[in-house]
């Protein structure tokens, strides 16, 4: 029965009190273990495992590759952070896709197309992407709430039916403007007012971390804080664990569904921003894709929770840089998303593994105590 | 005031009233449904000449695009039926798409790449099995992660096979053995004679049975028979039943000797053959070569395509034909089929607005579905195609439509999603 | 017919689920008509002719009945396919030859729970069982199906059966046992003969102390109305009426006992107090209108709920306790400080509701699923009782929990009830009602269709009236 | 592969780059859009380019990266990077999202020559851009696409709607219209930007073809990458023809479809980046916009199986025209 109303967060979460050492053996494990698979793999496919690991290593803490890894991490980070805002309610957003994408073209158009003192502008920008993704998320939301579609459905039609929608604003005729000479299409490049500069917090390098990098961290913050400190956060919870009983406690579920689509909706209309105010500056035909699948892999790695997440998009964006220097060794680049695959697989492996240690290490604790507190003859432990 | 309520004589916990109206699908109903739609695409074909709506080779290619989907689908509820969420069907996809070719290449036949694509697939619901099943994973991460690992799998082997292999590459195969294609001997003709005469009615019903009968690959035939045999082992047999209480409640399954972790494996396994099954007929019959991205995303529209199903085959199976039907439609004349859609959708929402007013007597949905009728109607009249840009989403666009406009009852298995441990029970 | 008695957690069902191969046991034998056995799953137990009727229902909702008995033993045609022409019949025939009038092919989900009481029996007759386990069977029935099902058990016996019978019902089990075991910490404190002993002394036997009874001494009975409920109509899936026109009012300080068999509409009457459920008809609070108003809004207007299904409305089992004790007060003091969950204040008052309940738990950072249902139960008691309620609905307060807990929570309810607090009772203890109530209304398909004053009725005459047989003849 | 261990990253990469080059030939790095090596389109192309200068120009090593899918400008910024650092020069991008990596790379290490192909909106002192007149390619097989359709009717696939293939379509339609005015022209794309897959996806691209086919047109033309496989197919059941693109398919795609493949329209990326080597060998590498045209022989149509023999003579007249400029081809679809 207990199985039954869990959601599949919080069994991934554990739950398990964070005191005492043993909630660092499920990371370290994890990583020692997914190591060695890693290493398995890469002798089975003839590259020598200890050599490029050893070089995967040296090149992550190369200045420019911190900075590379730091600003990919940024944008996963977002993007992970939306799908959780869905899982803790147990709803399944794979819509951040089209949400951030459709977020950031319109956001850009209208940031291209204003002009306005630095600070308005760039807020502008943001406000637009996060009511287009909350927007488009609401569809979704609304959808389930009056019709009972689905999520899981309707946001995987709504991500085709946004890249249908974005390139049809991504014409000449209506938002973007072409480039003389290049191949590609974009938006009106934004102006300065309306960049976001980036930190030069890692020496050593000319390149420039995001400076949107601190708008991650401030959402991981409230993301934190939202769901852990506030009522509407506690509802939220409450709501993901046991539908009935949130029902019974006086939560609209249907309002908490909606609600938390659009929130999850909106801070996936942020995650093209870092790219696009700190680097691209407009939305063209490469601006990066795909985000939002990744982002629900790396919520699930880093176990809902922000600082997991962190890890998870950090250790992400980290594989990803490092793809680079295994091409320039020769070792074919598949082998990152083997790499990728094995480590997600290995790490909720062993996380699972230590999390049911420790739950029958707390039962027995349990156990132990209620079989003290009325002295009597004591249960064989 | 207590003698009516006891004038009935039973006790009321004897004769549970059973729901009112649960939906029973016959073969009356079936058939009355079916005839209904030939009759509205026929009329709108002849209203507004849009020929693809009824033509053969529409319907040829609605039965091709809607297979993989299909297959995918059926997995996936082999999976779910038994409790485990498998969002790694795109995964066993690519892997299927990736075996079928190699097994078809290296054995010179295109039957072992059949085989080789089930096999391919079954090895990522193997892995799916042990992760979810065996160390209790949450099933969708683990999905997620099959995804990623076989992109990066299936691309790796194609350098160290197809990039060898003149006509090949690192991201494609050479060209593949293809399974034979069949057709009706003699209907062909008469029918193709018929549908050119462009009758109401008649030359559709022509088209419609010229597309099903001419051309048709083996492995398509032993896709659709495969809807039916699923049926058949999941709901009529000892080894299906056991299967789906597994989905149900594990407990109760167990408490009466099931092996579960058994049941959920075979489950997994067949999930991911079906949809290695569904990869293969990709680069077999849809295509004569893999290709490396070829899958698309249609795992995730599989999966779509089951909850649309309401977990049950003849229901995905619909939902994949629908799919299919509204793909095909728009990547062959989209500009003008999808536009003559719109006079179907607006027939629709009338039928839909009249039965909310007549019989349920709900006056405000009936207006609304009226006004949404009439908007439509207004968009058809002033436009005669669509943008090309739109024409691609249309099955999306459908799907989302008829969920939103048929009642939903959608009844998942009751532990799916649920991680199951032996010995749980109270 | 062998029973085997003890407090909750005592280790009976663990026990049982030993003999069915569900458990493994760490040493010790066991032996079945001499021969010594070693199940490793309940499929050599079911070989041996073992089966088991669980404490909670082992059913899949979404099956059939059919499917569900034949489950695991289906008769087959051709090898593979189901025959489901014979499964058929033979579930009919055990069905009629016992009496237990049941449908094979009604989905379980559709069925109250004493029909799944006798579905669950109907697996094991179907499996040709010759030794029944039967854990806590009665817990839901009323006493005219107890005495039906015994009919059919000594029938069973007579035919050869074995059966062991666990319940907290102690007449019950001297009225039909050959024998009793008492355990207590999973060790046996006593076999006795139910002819030596009386229930007082078999409960002595099982926690060492006083068997408690419902008792409401005084009344309290007030003349202000702190309820009432007009015309009250709900319907379940647009068209049934499964509560219908209901109306009645509760005073403060009394309490309102509802008798009826289970699934005769009392879970829809409390969800549309509760406006969990949309309803027709007038619910006053005191001088308010309520029956607009949201769940939130009535909880926060003074009703207090304890659900009838503790895991599924009343907990979140993933949760610890001091969130436990938020929810359902989510919005009020100590819990909550404007927009923020005041943790030190939940904590705090989580804190004093496990001293003053006797929760027993190590702590109140454990998870609610690592307490026994009695010490979740009262944990559930003592939240709904903080804030002050007006108005409380107690939905089987006291369901599954041992005799020492469930004096604790009559105990609290009695002492809200002399402090002015309006209850309504809903329970499938008859003692318990009759016991608690002031005032006592039976519900048959949805109506109310008899007033009982508590004082002069028997557990008998009002499970008569509880069927509609009573009132008919 | 199979060369000797490359320079390991912890040795100074100045260093090693300055003695790989005073030893040798040049160090060429390859920088490939996702699908990389093996496309069998113009990245294939691009190593088709690379292959010939190993065989004929003695370079001293080669390095190609590939693009990973959906990845941002920062990722192929830092792919350039690191051919630069490991001694790469020249160092050739493929692809038009290379454009705002190149410049800025290019400014960062103005002593290393590099190349893009198919964009012109990157300049600087040392990049040279590698275009296609493809508009140009395309006319002359709309014109035979016009030339041998019997019904008057012909189709286009594209892969995906992007300006870069918006180009190819636009050339056809106006070569077919310059043959017959009154030609009807089919026109289909796969998929919507940001969605790739319209390259991947032959399923697709037979069912659109088929389409085109029964709706009368009998020759159809495939800017569609991978998805081009299955317009062939389509062809060949419905007895039509098919026009190829980038590279001659007429000797490339699967034999028993050869036959259907009437000529196609090849975009000379390896003639491009060969002369770029070699311009780059001989030290006469040439900064800024080489368009590759019909003039400069960088696009044309091929006669592989000899089914356009016939109208050859009225296809070289239009060549001429174009060279010439007597006829200048729209790029842009109106
Ligand atoms: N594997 C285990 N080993 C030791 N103790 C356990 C184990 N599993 C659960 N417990 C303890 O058992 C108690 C909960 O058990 P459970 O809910 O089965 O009780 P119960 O006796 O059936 O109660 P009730 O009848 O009130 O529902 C807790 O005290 C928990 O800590
Ligand atoms: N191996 C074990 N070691 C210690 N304690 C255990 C073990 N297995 C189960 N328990 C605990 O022992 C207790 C016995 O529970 P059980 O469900 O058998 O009680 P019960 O007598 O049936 O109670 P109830 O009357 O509530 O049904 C529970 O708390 C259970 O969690
Ligand atoms: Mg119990
Ligand atoms: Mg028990």
């Amino acid at each position: 029965m207990s199985a039954k109303e869990s959601t599949f967060a919080d069994r991934l979460l554990g739950r398990v009190s964070p005191a005492g050492l043993l909630s660092l053996v499920a990371p370290v494990t994890a990583i020692v273990f997914a190591a060695l698979v890693t290493m398995v793999i890469l002798g089975l496919i003839g590259a020598p495992p200890v050599d490029t690991l050893v070089a995967m290593g040296e090149y992550a803490v190369r200045p420019r590759s911190i900075v590379l890894t730091l600003n990919a991490a940024t944008y996963f980070y977002l993007s992970a952070l939306a799908v959780a805002i869905g899982f803790k309610m147990n709803l399944f957003n794979i819509g951040v896709d089209g949400q951030y994408r459709l977020a950031a073209l319109t956001a850009a158009a209208v940031g291209g197309a204003v002009a306005l003192p630095a600070p308005l502008h760039v807020a502008l920008i943001i406000f637009v992407a996060v009511l287009v993704g909350a927007g488009w998320a609401a569809i979704a939301g609304l959808l389930k709430v009056r019709r009972g579609v689905s999520e899981v459905i309707s946001t995987i039609m709504l991500n085709a039916i946004a890249t249908a929608l974005g390139s049809w604003l991504l014409n000449k005729e209506r938002l973007a403007v072409e480039v003389a000479g290049s191949n590609n299409i974009g938006t009106k490049p934004i102006p300065a007012s309306g960049q976001v500069p980036g930190l030069a917090i890692v020496s050593g390098t000319q390149t420039k971390v995001f400076g949107l990098i601190l708008l991650s961290i401030a959402m991981g913050v409230l993301f934190h804080v939202v769901i852990n400190r506030t009522r509407f956060g506690f509802d939220l919870r409450a709501t993901g664990r046991s539908e009935p009983a949130a029902v019974a406690s006086g939560v609209n579920v249907k309002r908490m569904i909606l609600v938390s689509m659009i929130l999850s909706g909106a801070v996936a209309g942020l995650v093209g921003m870092p790219q696009l105010l700190g680097s691209s500056y407009s939305y063209s035909l490469d601006f990066p894709t795909g985000l939002g699948f990744t982002g629900i892999a790396i919520a699930l790695l880093g176990r809902n929770h922000p600082v997991g997440i962190a890890f998870g998009a950090l250790l992400w964006a980290f594989l990803n840089t490092s793809a680079g220097i295994l091409q320039l060794k020769k070792i074919s680049p598949d082998i990152v998303n083997i790499m990728q695959g094995v480590i997600v697989l290995s790490v909720i492996v062993a996380y699972e593994l230590v999390h049911r240690y420790q739950v029958a290490a707390e039962q027995r604790r349990v156990s132990r105590q209620m079989a003290n507190t009325p002295a009597e003859e004591g249960t064989p432990a | 005031m207590s003698q009516n309520a006891l004038a009935t004589p039973e006790a009321p916990f004897l004769r549970p009233e059973t729901p009112a109206r649960r939906f029973r699908l016959t073969w009356r109903t079936l058939l009355l449904a079916l005839g209904a739609l030939v009759l509205l695409l026929s009329f709108t074909r002849s209203v507004t000449g849009a020929v693809d709506l009824t033509s053969a080779g529409a319907i040829n290619a609605a039965i091709a695009l809607a297979i993989p989907i299909g297959l995918a689908g059926l997995g996936g509820l082999w999976a779910e039926r038994a409790g485990v969420v498998n969002i790694g069907l795109e995964g066993m996809m690519i892997m299927g798409t990736w075996c079928g070719a190699w097994g078809a290449i290296q054995f010179a036949n295109p039957w072992a790449g059949v085989v080789a694509g089930a096999i391919g697939g079954a090895l990522g619901g193997l892995l799916h099995a042990i992760a979810t099943v065996t160390f209790g994973v949450d099933h969708i991460i683990s999905g997620v992660a099959i995804t990623i690992l076989s992109e990066g799998v299936t691309r790796f082997l194609s350098k160290v096979t197809f990039a060898e292999m003149p006509g090949g590459g690192d991201s494609q195969s050479p060209p593949v053995p293809k399974p034979e294609v069949v057709s009706l001997p003699l209907v062909g003709d008469p029918l193709r004679a018929l549908e050119a005469e462009r009758w109401f009615l008649l030359s559709d019903a022509a088209g419609i049975l010229r597309g099903l009968t001419t051309n048709v690959s083996l492995l398509t035939i032993l896709a659709i028979l495969l809807v039916p045999l699923s049926y058949y082992v999941l709901w009529r047999t000892a080894f299906g039943l056991r299967l789906r209480s597994c989905g149900e409640s594990p407990v109760a399954a167990e408490s009466l000797g099931v092996n579960v972790y058994l049941h959920k494996y075979v489950a997994v396994v067949v999930s991911g053959a079906l949809a290695g099954l569904g990869g293969a007929f990709l680069a077999q019959v849809a295509a004569s070569a893999y290709r490396e991205g070829q899958t698309g995303g249609r795992g995730f529209i599989g999966l779509a395509a089951m909850i649309f199903g309401n977990w049950r085959p003849g229901g995905l199976a619909g939902g994949a034909l629908l799919f299919g039907y509204t793909d095909a439609l728009q990547l062959r004349r989209g500009g003008e089929s999808v536009h003559a859609l719109l006079l179907v959708v607006v027939i629709l929402l009338v039928a839909v607005a009249v039965y909310q007013l007549v019989r349920q007597n709900r006056t405000r949905a009936a207006l609304i579905t009226g006004v949404a009728a009439v908007a439509v109607f207004v968009v058809f009249a002033l436009t005669d195609s669509i943008p090309s840009e739109f024409t691609s989403v249309t099955p999306h666009i459908t799907t989302l439509l008829v969920l939103s406009l048929a009642a939903q009852r959608l009844r998942p298995p009751a532990a799916n999603g649920m991680v199951y441990r032996r010995g749980q029970g109270k | 017919m062998h029973a085997v008695v003890g407090e909750n957690g005592a280790g009976k069902s663990t026990l049982m689920k030993i003999l069915y191969g569900m458990q493994r046991p760490d040493e010790g034998r066991i032996r079945v008509n001499g021969a010594e056995v070693g199940f490793r799953s309940p499929g050599d137990a079911i070989g041996v002719g073992i089966g088991m009727v669980h404490q909670h229902f082992m059913l899949a909702g979404n099956l059939t009945v059919l499917e569900n008995v034949i489950l695991g033993s289906e008769p087959r045609k051709r090898g593979v396919a189901i025959d489901f022409g014979a499964a058929r019949a033979r579930i009919r025939e055990i069905s009629d030859s016992y009496g237990l009038g049941i449908d094979p092919d009604v989905t379980v989900e559709d069925l109250g729970v004493g029909a799944r009481q006798r579905v669950e029996i109907l697996k094991v007759l179907y499996r040709g069982a010759r030794i029944l386990i039967l854990d806590e069977p009665t817990a839901v029935l009323v006493p005219q199906e107890v005495k039906e099902l015994f009919a059919n058990l000594r029938e069973l016996v007579r035919e050869g059966l074995t059966i062991i019978f666990i319940s907290h019902k102690l007449d019950e089990v001297l009225s039909v046992a050959d024998a009793i075991t008492v355990i207590r910490r999973g060790t046996t404190v006593a076999e006795v003969d139910p002819k030596d002993v009386s229930a007082r002394q078999l409960a002595e036997l099982m926690v060492g102390s006083e068997l408690p009874s419902p008792q409401t001494g005084e009344s309290t009975v007030t003349d202000t109305v702190a309820i009432s409920v007009r015309d009250l109509r709900v319907h379940s899936d647009g068209e049934r009426c499964v509560v219908d026109d209901v109306s009645f009012d509760i005073r403060r300080g009394e309490v309102l006992g509802i008798a009826g068999v289970e699934g005769n509409g009392q879970a829809e009457l409390v969800e549309a107090i509760m406006g969990m459920r949309p309803a027709d008809g007038e619910i006053r609070l005191g001088e308010h209108d309520i029956s607009g108003w949201t769940t939130l809004r009535r909880r926060e207007a003074g009703i207090g709920y304890i659900p009838e299904d503790r895991h599924r409305h009343g907990l979140l089992l993933e949760a610890p306790l001091w969130e436990n004790r938020i929810l359902g007060h989510q919005t009020r003091r100590p819990n909550v400080k404007g927009p923020w969950i005041d943790r030190a204040g939940a904590r705090e008052d989580t804190r004093r509701i496990v001293e003053s309940y006797d929760v027993r738990t190590p702590g109140i950072d454990v998870d609610a699923s690592a307490l026994s249902g009695g010490n979740q139960q009262k944990l559930i008691v003592g939240r709904e009782m903080s804030g002050d309620p007006v108005f409380l609905i107690a939905s089987h307060p006291t369901r599954g929990v041992d005799v020492g807990a469930q004096a604790a929570i009559w105990d609290h309810l009695r002492a809200a009830r002399a402090a002015g607090l309006a209850v309504l009772l809903i329970s499938a203890d008859l003692d318990e009602l009759i016991g608690l109530s002031d005032t006592l209304r039976v519900i048959l398909r949805g109506r109310i269709v008899a007033e009982v004053d508590p004082k002069d009725v028997t557990p008998e005459r009002l499970g008569s009236a509880m069927t509609g047989a009573g009132e008919a003849a | 592969g199979g060369s000797e261990e490359p320079t390991t990253s912890a040795q100074p990469s100045g260093a090693a780059s300055s003695a790989a080059s005073a030893a040798t030939g040049p160090k060429v790095g390859l920088a490939y859009d996702i699908g990389g090596r093996g496309d069998q389109s113009f990245n294939d192309s691009a190593a088709a380019g690379l292959d010939k200068a190993k065989a004929e120009l003695g370079l001293a090593e080669t390095n190609e990266l590939e693009a990973g899918t959906g990845e941002t400008e920062a990722a192929k910024e830092e792919r350039l990077r690191l051919l630069a650092d490991g001694g790469f020069n020249p160092i050739i991008a493929v692809g038009f999202a290379y454009s705002n990596p190149v410049k800025k790379v290019a400014t960062e290490f103005p002593d290393i020559k590099f190349a893009i192909v198919d964009d012109a909106a990157a300049a600087a002192p040392n990049i040279s851009n590698l275009l296609f007149a493809e508009h140009e390619g395309s006319f002359l097989v709309g014109a035979a696409a016009a030339l041998k359709s019997k019904k008057n009717h012909v189709g286009f696939v594209g892969g995906v709607q992007v300006p870069l293939i918006n180009k190819f379509e636009a050339g056809f339609i106006a070569g077919a219209k310059a043959v017959k005015s009154d030609i009807k022209v089919d026109v289909k794309y796969l998929t919507q930007p940001p969605d790739f897959t319209g390259f991947n996806d032959p399923a697709k691209g037979k069912t659109a073809a088929e389409g085109m086919f029964d709706a009368g047109a009998d020759v159809v033309y495939q800017a569609a990458g991978g998805s081009g496989g299955g317009v062939f197919e389509a062809a060949k059941a419905a007895k039509g023809l098919a026009i190829g693109v980038d590279s001659d398919q007429a000797k490339t795609a699967a034999p028993e479809l050869q036959g259907v493949i009437m000529t196609s329209m090849v975009k000379k990326v390896d003639v491009a980046v060969f002369d770029f080597l070699k311009s780059f060998t001989t030290n006469s590498v040439k900064a800024g916009t080489t368009t590759y045209d019909l003039k400069a022989d960088g696009v044309d149509y091929s006669t592989t199986g000899g089914q356009v023999d016939d109208v050859k003579s009225k296809l070289d007249e239009y060549k001429q025209k174009i060279i010439s400029g007597e006829l200048t081809v729209p790029d842009k679809t109106s």
